[in-house]
This record gives C-alpha cells, structure tokens and sequence, in this order.
C-alpha cells in the first residue's frame, strides 16, 4: 500500500506509545497518532485530553480539544481546574504531545510569537497547556513537519521547556521529569545524546535521505551512531488510521449538515 | 438570588463600560449570544478574559470592544488562527490591543483562587519559559519547608463573567453537564455574573447528587436563550457547528469581508 | 493498574509497620473493614492521618498500632469523646500518642496539594488562633502581589491511602458518590492506596458525565468487601448505625471494656 | 405552653437567622436552630454542611455533620476540599455558628485542650472546621451553656479568634468579616459593644434574673444599656422543634433496628 508522509509521520508517533501510557493528547496528528495506537498495539492506551476528559475513547477524532465525543466516550470527564491540578501537575501523565511553529536541537519550543515578542511578526496561539506540559509529564514526545522554518538554528521565543537552551538548564533547574524523549518529523525520528541532550536522527523513514533531512533542518544536523530505517506502516495500521480520518469526515460532514451557524 | 432577565436586560443591568469581563467556555458552551448582545449595545474598553479565546473573541477584538485581552491560547481550534486578533495585536486594528499572557495551567489555578477567594495562585509552573520575561505578572517564591520554587500568578476576579449551561430550575439553581471546563470557578471568582440557558426546567435532578451546579445566590442574572452557544455547543441540546467554525477562517482574514459579517452586531460605538 | 486482591492480601502487601497512613472518610464511607485487618496483622507504629479520627482511629489507638496522629477534629459526631484517643493523649495509654493538629481548612487543602503534586498549601486560615504556636508545621508567608499573610502546611502525601467506595467495575475503576469528603484527594496523594467496595459491576455507568471516579491506574488494590464501612455506612446500600456510635462511648470509656471488646482484633505485637 | 431552658436557648438562635443567609452549619444545637428557621420563619434560609453538602433540607436533625440525610435533600454535595476552597473561603457564607468548652468576653474560643496544650486535663476534639470559619464567616454567632466553666476570664488555648485576647487585634489583622456578632446561650442573649468589642447581655430569657446570668459567668458581666425580655416560645415554634426532634427520635429508631454494628 502507498502512504503518504503524514500517515508515516502519524504512524511512527503511534508505535512509540506503550499500552500502559497515560497521555495527554493535544488536537491533530497527536491525537490521531494516540488514537492509532490505541486502536492497534496499545489497548489499554489511556487518552486523557486537557478540556477535563479522563480514559477517552472517541470514535472519530475530535476537532477542538473540548469535542463532545470526547465526553460522551470517557471514563468520567472534570473540570480544567481538576486537569491542571490533580492530572497534570499531580504527576499522573506519562507521556505528552508536544508540537510549536519552532524546536532548536534541544527540544525547546517556540508556540508563542515570530519575530519579537512587542511587536511580532507573527502572533502564535501561546502556550496553552504546554508550558506545564513540558516540565510536568514523564516524557515529551515532540511532533513537527520537517523544515528549516520549524526546526530552528534559535527560538524566537522560549514557551516550553525542552533540555534547555544549550541543553544543560532542564537538569539544572532539578526538574524530576525527563523532558522531549522523540522529535517525529515527516521524514525521520530523533532522540536526545544521553549527556548532551541535542536530537540526533535515529532512524529515517523510508525513501528519505541524510541528505534531505539536513537540508530541511535549521542547524548543522547530527546522526545517531546507528541509524535505522523506520518501518514501513503496516497495512493494519494505514487501514485503521483511514478508517478513523474517513469516520471523522463522515462525522463532520453530517453535523455540518445538521447545524446552523450563527 | 439570580434574577431572571431578558438577555438584553441582563446585560444592560450587569455588564459596563471598562469592565473585566469572562465570557468562559471550553470548546462547550461558549456564550455567543450573550457575547453578540454585548456588541449590540455597544459596551465597550473591555478587558477580555479567557483561557481559550475562540471566534466569539476575534469578533469582539474585531468590532474594536476590547482594549486588552488576558488568555493563555489563542487560535481557532483545528483550523488555525483568530485573524482579527492578530491584526489587533500585529497592526493594531482597529484598536491596540493590550495583551496578559499566560499558560492554561497558570488561568486554570487562577480561576480557581478567584472562587476560593485567594488573592494568588501558588503552582508548578513556568519553568524555563520565557513568558515570566514578559509578564511581569508571573512571580516565584520558594516553599517554606522544602525551598522549591513555586509560581505564583494573581487571582482571576473579572468585575463579570457570562457563561452558557444546560438549564435552570424555577429557583435559578444552574446546572452545567458535560466538558464543565473552568465555568463554575469563573462565575465564583466574578463580582457580578450572568447565565444564559437553554431551558428552565422544574427540578434540576441533581439532589442526592454531585453535579455540577451553581446555586441561585451565586448568580446576578439568568436569561433563557436557547442555542445560545451556538456555533459553539451544548451537551444534550445541540451539535458543534464545526462548518462554520472551518468558514470563520475566511471571513476573518479580511477585514472587508469581516466587517460585512459583523454589521448586523455594530453598536453605535466603536467602529 | 489496580489488581483486585483479597483484604488481607491487600493489607499484608501494602500497609507496612511505620507507614504514615490515610483512612479517609467523612461519616460516610469509613474503611472500618480495612482498619480492623490492620489490627489483625499487628501492623503497629503508624501514623495515623485523618481529619476526623472517629471511632476506628479511637480503636486503633487503643490497639496501641499508632504512634503518631494527624488530625483536625478527634471526637464521637453527635456524642461526645473518643476515650482511647484522650487517654493516649492525657495518659499515654497504652503507649504516647505524638499530635500534629490542625484545622478541618488545612487538612483539606494539604490533601488537595498532595494530590495536586505541590509540596504545601497556601489558604487563608490561623489568623488569631494559637494553633500556630504549637504546630511548628503552620507557617506564613506573604502574597508577592497584595502582601496579604497567608498560611502554608506541608502536603499531605501518606505512605498509603485507603478508603471504602460503593463499586468498581472490572477494569477496577472505582466509582465513589454521595458524600465524597476528601477520599478521592486522599488517593491521589499517596504513593500506595487499596479502596475496598461494596460490589463490583460490569459498567459504572459514568461514561460521559462527571462522576467522582478513581481511575484504575490511580489504585494498587481493590478489595471486594461488602459492608467494609460498618458501623459507618455507604450510600446507597446501608445506613449508618447510629445506636453503635452511641454505644461506643460506654465501651471505650473503661480500659477493661475496651480491651475485651478488641481482643478478637488483637494481632500479636501490640498490646 | 411550658418549655425548658434547651428549647429557649435553640429558638432564641433561630430567629437571629434572616431569610437571605447561607449557614454553615454545625451538629447539635446550630443544626436544630437552622432548621427550625427555615421550618419557621426563614424558608429560604440556605444550609450548608462542611461534610459538602449545600442547600440541603433535612427532614430530621443530622446525628453526624456527615449524614446521607444531608446528602439525600442537598441541591448539590461537592468534595470536603471544594467546600473549604470554594465555599467557606471563597466567602460565601453569611452566618457559622461555634460552639466550644470555652469563650471569653470578645467571642474568642476554645475547643482544644482544658490546661496546658502539651500535657492537657482535658484533650477536646480540637478545631475542626472552627478556626476559619471564625475568620472567613461574615458573622459568627456563637451558642453555649451558660456556665462559669464555659464563660471564662481567660481561654486555657485560643482555638478560633473572636475580637481578639483584648478585644482590638481582630480588627488590627485586616480581616474583612465582621466576628462574633451575637452569643446565646440558655440564660440571655449577649451582642458586643462596637467600640470595645466586650460582649453585654442584651436580652435575658424569661424568669432569668441579671444576678443568675452574673452568678455563671467568669467574668465580671457587663449588661447593654437596654437589656430586653427575650420573648418566650411561640406556640409555633415549640411545636415546630418537638416534632422535628420527635421526627429524629423515630427516624434514629428505625435506623438502630435495622442496623447491626459490627
């Protein structure tokens, strides 16, 4: 079967999850990349999104945070405040998605502004949850489409802790948690040197080139001693994957027609 | 004891000039009407709070109602951005708009200590990031037994906040069902507050249970204004309207085509 | 994960002598089950933490299994003294009983900071009162914003929590309803916790509502154990026994009553 | 109709309550005087247990503060933590009644120890909810038995702060709630002097002589200088709290058969 680079992308997100997880799932290919692997190696797979819905289990994927198939599919469903307090910050989540308009090779983020923060050339979402979501969770796993706009020689802006700017600040500050443990792009997987922290790329996905992922990459770009080649997706996991994106679309195509508007 | 009010009364009565004001709702129950009835009459120097200011926001930084704007995410969810929020805040139109940023944890916490009636929110956050830098609202101090160091952000008490539930009974008990998000802390933190509902019903059915609801004489003013979230949704009544949601992005990145939209809801005011 | 073990099981893998431990319940829901298996085992030197130490810490007490008690308010509801705990208190009997005392506000807060992974609580609470003065764990410090004083106690986070609940399903999701107190808090909080439950169901019925539902991976044990909570009662299956709670006060008032009434609890190592 | 000094005592609270006030309420005598207003001539009067259980209408007088009756006729029951956060702090009760073994001229109390707090005569249950409810209450009215082990010249511990050891240090502290506004107990009523802060009897109940009241208090008494007749029991009134009691004498009865103990 033919893929295209952001199921591969999607698809090598999933496999990196456990089924004993507790993830904190952020829209987009985070949450289809959980709810992948929920629907094949990890059942026991836990969703926990930040609008307050614990143990979901959505049939299509939601498009904002705070859908109502979400609780309508959840364990129980609490308040922000609860979220942030008990779930979050309670230490109760081990692996949280990440993504940003920037990371620098040590996994920090920039979601916040382009250009200067007075007077930005382009104004970002902010933070959101993900300034406590970098310190908070076990691990980050950190998910961008590969260029050199996103994957940045220096942030503009520093919203999310990664390792820090120059990779040492992360332990220094005595933070319990391990910070961004997996950069996945849409043409290769990265993961921190054990002492200095900086990405290398640890395996490429298929058809691309050293070559390509460096030209694509924002600063002089390492490789792991050993670089592997990222499985191709299997045909359970692409059948599922467009099974769930074709049940979205069906959903979204019928409750467009069922509302209204303003 | 909430008064029940018309929406245009309610918000005659309860919302000013200068104000504070959360118009709260997470994804869910957004408060559109009651936010459309604000641009009706005009109100206007508002400073906006919200953890996730969404459409009804850009449509009242748009219409030029807002002169700051305190939030922690700011986008249009799944589709991309508020346009009239950044041409406010990247060229300043049709107004400057003053910005308090924060992250959803710290608004969470500080929605919180607003109900609880604390004047700051002591938590675990902002380590490493540079939005201390810019907010000079951001503090730290150090726990007295283990020396860690805490952020701590003031309390959130908008002077008003209006939020969409479900229902009411006879009495003006609320109840709120579903994604509950921060709604029931910021109506507790605020000096006055309005609800709009769907329905009123008889009895709420929540006795012997432990949902989510606001007492009567926690609330200023309750009005009935069914689909009053809509675009946005309430649990058991109606859908997301996500098509508009994905049309908004059009409408909002032009101001010609923005301002044909928001005709019907000028005020006499402000543009 | 939660595994569903047997009571004793449950106790003998994670209730350890010198543990700090939680059994929590506010009228409601007390794991009497529980504390009496802990007797059984002889597991003594704990430190027993509760808001309420009612009539199973009294017991405990007088088992001679504490060393230490944690609490804001050590009485029989409605009746009177909790002799066992006095006479440990003014006597020493059966062994010293170490106090750190502190108000119902403070408790409740230090639960919720130990569940929300904070190393203290920050509350207004203490102003005037003398509590300060003997509990070297009340602190103040000042708000950086109004410089208001506010009281600090280090978070509760007990070695283990257990509590009693109605039911779990078999994925051993717990499901706690009515008067909820600090149970759910009290869990989270600790680094090992067993709930005992009246029954286990197929479904709990929460999905999509917002229930008081202890995750399964929030839980290292569940035990079936219905009536767990007697004399004390769980909501929706039994009723209190208020005329055993009057009836204590005659029973724990005299040493020799006291000690026939517990000796089919004794474990070996304790009195 | 003949009444004894209890009864007085309980009716003589109740009706200090007003129709608008959020109560927090605690077991015995407050629990029956609450009631018995909103039976009466409050029934609006809203009650609120620090067991989380708000708005609740109990048939029957609660035995324990924790109670299912509470729970089974409350608009809504909330956590013990929201309770204290939201509700008791957050400001949103009007009127907490205390009691205690002990208070003094400006309303301070004592429900922790009788002698020395390290090695105590007599060790009392301790605060409970008393220390912040004294602080964050609007107004506290505070009932007790009229004795001179009860009214003291000085506490043996300051559990919850009244006007203050010299009457002044409340209002020093900044604390924006008014204190101690009223005390009843089964001889008179007594409310403070706004300047000093000294409580004055006000009122005395029927048949209680000035000699009587000063006879069982600890120290030298002061009287208003209008001291009314307490107006005896309302016909109403004393129907309403026997058979509120009458009621839970029968509902503990019927309890006691069906349960077993251990």
């Amino acid at each position: 079967m033919t893929y295209s680079a952001a199921e591969m992308m999607t698809i090598a997100a999933a496999r990196a999850l456990s089924p004993d997880d507790v993830c904190f799932v952020g829209i987009g290919l985070p949450s289809a990349a959980c709810n992948l692997a929920r629907l094949t190696h990890a059942p026991r797979l836990t969703l926990v999104y930040e609008s307050g819905t614990i143990a979901t289990r959505p049939d299509v994927l939601p498009l904002s945070i705070g859908d109502g198939e979400l609780c309508e599919t959840a364990l129980t469903t609490v308040s922000v405040p609860e979220m942030f307090q008990y779930w979050l910050q309670g230490g109760r989540i081990s692996v949280g998605f990440l993504g940003g308009a920037q990371v620098d090779r040590f996994g920090n983020l920039n979601s916040t502004v382009v250009g200067d923060y007075a007077a930005p050339t382009v104004r970002l979402p902010g933070s959101g949850g993900a300034t406590e979501i970098a310190i908070l969770c076990q691990r980050i796993f950190i998910v961008m489409r590969h260029d050199r706009r996103a994957l940045v020689e220096r942030l503009d802006f520093l919203t999310s802790l990664g390792h820090g700017p120059t990779g040492r600040e992360r332990r220094a500050l005595g933070l319990r948690t391990e910070g961004p443990v997996l950069i996945v792009t849409d043409l290769c997987t990265m993961r921190p040197d054990p002492e200095t922290k900086e990405f290398a790329v640890d395996a490429l996905h298929p058809g691309v080139s050293r070559q390509q992922v460096s030209d694509n990459t924002g600063w002089p770009l390492r490789f792991a001693p050993r670089v592997d080649d990222t499985p191709p997706p299997s045909a359970d996991e692409l059948t599922t994957l467009r099974d769930l994106h074709a049940r979205t679309a069906a959903a979204n195509a019928g409750a467009a027609a069922a509302g209204e508007g303003r | 004891m909430a008064e029940f009010l018309s929406l245009p009364d309610a918000v005659s009565r309860f919302v000013r000039r200068g104000d504070s004001i959360a118009l709260e709702g997470f994804t869910h129950l957004i408060p559109f009407a009651a936010g459309h009835e604000i641009l009706r009459q005009g109100i206007t120097d508002l400073t906006l709070i919200r953890m996730t200011p969404d459409l009804l926001y850009d449509q009242m930084i748009g219409c030029g109602a807002a002169r700051k704007l305190i939030f922690s995410w700011g986008g249009n969810p799944g589709v991309g951005s508020l346009h009239r929020l950044r041409d406010a805040v990247e060229h300043g139109w049709p107004r400057p708009l003053e910005i308090e940023e924060h992250s959803h944890s710290a608004m969470a916490h500080a929605y919180a200590a607003g109900a609880a009636g604390m004047p700051c929110a002591v938590f675990k956050g902002y380590v490493g990031s540079d939005l201390p830098r810019v907010n000079p609202r951001i503090r730290f101090i150090a726990c007295p037994f283990t020396g860690e160091s805490l952020a701590v952000v003031p309390a959130i008490t908008p002077d008003v906040t209006v939020i969409h539930a479900q229902r009411a009974d006879r009495g003006g008990n609320v109840l709120i069902a579903g994604i509950i998000g921060v709604q029931k802390e910021a109506v507790l933190a605020a000096r006055r507050s309005i609800v709009t509902v769907e329905e009123v019903v008889e009895d709420l059915g929540t006795t012997g249970t432990n949902a989510t609801v606001l007492p009567s004489w926690t609330v200023d003013a309750v009005a009935v204004v069914p689909g009053g979230a809509r675009p946005s949704y309430a649990h058991g009544y109606y859908q997301r309207d996500n098509a508009f949601y994905t049309g908004w992005d059009a409408i909002s990145r032009d101001r010609t085509r923005f301002l044909a939209w928001a005709s019907p809801l000028h005020g006499d005011t402000h543009l």
